[in-house]
């Protein structure tokens, strides 16, 4: 299980290759990419900075990562999440799962980001025509996180 | 005398102006509560920053706390808007 | 929307690039990735071979894009399913779906590939010490797909 | 008289020896279920690769087909086990 929070890039085919290599008892693998738009509630966006908690961000992935493995059987996981300045079509978080069924890959992949995105302590301000501003938090993360605590 | 560290981050740190602060916490602050009290009655930015009204989360020691999180000598708290990666 | 059907490995990375570039309003690709086993129902397995039905098999899987499009905003969506001979550890499906927001990436995906288990026509034949074996359907990927018909 | 193509794929292309075959339909046989009883009564590896019991999947022209799907001049039928890609 591997939690990087990094200013550079990602190469997703290399950390894909790399999570399930030499375990031939891994059948699956899900993945999620989150990507700059260009556009955010209707408003061009030219760039965004990513600020976050350092210490609390990494303790805070690995713990979600922990619930995952406790509730679905994972072989590993592994969470990168850029800071800094980002622009358009760039990556922001790579999100990787692999397990034996597919089943349990999608749904940890899955509880993986919907937690991320209401319990990492990240914060995003958006570059737009009219000026900076913070992202402000959306109530249907919220609902997308409330979904685990009944779902299988 | 307890004595805190408090961070500010995102929208919290430019209103405040501020990143992070030793504190000398009073005798009477006991909790996460009576320090967002302690901090709004600095007035002016602080005060509109940690308005009630305001959904501005807390951490101790890098996890998350409810306004009942008792405060001890050596803390390490935090103070920022709902998060937004991803 | 692409469909792939070749004896080929596939490169991940480069596919999920390529799916995503120039468009500026994708801010999520979710991705799956089928992988051999070395063991299947208690058994070793060393290699296995993919039969399929050409013509149908594109066109099975094209509907079932298509079906994904209609349900969920997707802005591209790939499928790439190799056939012939495979050893474990080897690639054997990437689906991969680019949408605006998470929500319709993830469930897009896993549709597709729950879909594809069911209504692709695809057939494997297992080499295990004991001899050959052509890989039972299981009762649980029926399941899988029938939980669509209700959900969201 | 109308005459179909059949293909035959995985563990019943095996078990019956037959990859396709081009079929001068009696004009008896109209469906599929019809044409299951024909192949059936060919007897030996045929009745039991298409027996009643086994999960036997149909096309008709590429498209999946139950058994009272209506067979046609020039038809593209085939016969394959429940489908295990993936």
């Amino acid at each position: 299980m591997t939690v990087r929070i990094q200013h550079e890039d990602f190469d997703v085919g290399r950390e894909i290759a790399a999570l399930r290599a030499c375990n031939a008892q891994i059948g699956a693998v899900a993945s999620f990419i989150g990507v700059v738009r260009d556009l955010n509630d209707g408003d061009r966006v030219e760039a965004m900075t990513l600020e976050h908690y350092p210490g609390m961000t990494e303790k805070a992935i690995e713990a979600i990562i922990a619930q995952a493995s406790g509730r679905w059987q994972l072989y590993d996981a592994l969470v990168i999440h850029r800071i800094g300045r980002l622009a358009p079509l760039d990556q922001i978080v790579l999100v990787v799962v692999a397990s034996a069924h597919r089943g349990d890959a999608f749904a940890a992949c899955e509880f993986i980001m919907d937690y991320l995105k209401t319990r990492a302590p990240f914060w995003k301000k958006e570059q737009t025509p009219d000026g900076a501003r913070w992202v402000e938090a959306r109530a249907s993360d919220d609902h997308a996180a409330e979904r685990w605590r009944t779902k299988g | 005398m307890a004595t805190i560290k408090i961070l500010y981050f995102a929208g919290l740190r430019e209103a405040t102006g501020t990143a992070s602060e030793l504190l000398a916490l009073p005798a009477s602050v006991k909790d996460i509560a009576g320090l967002r009290t302690l901090l709004r009655n600095r007035g002016g930015a602080w005060l509109e920053a940690l308005a009630e009204n305001r959904r501005v989360r807390a951490a101790v020691n890098q996890d998350m706390a409810g306004d009942a999180q008792p405060l001890q000598d050596g803390d390490e708290v935090a103070f920022f808007p709902p998060v937004t990666g991803g």
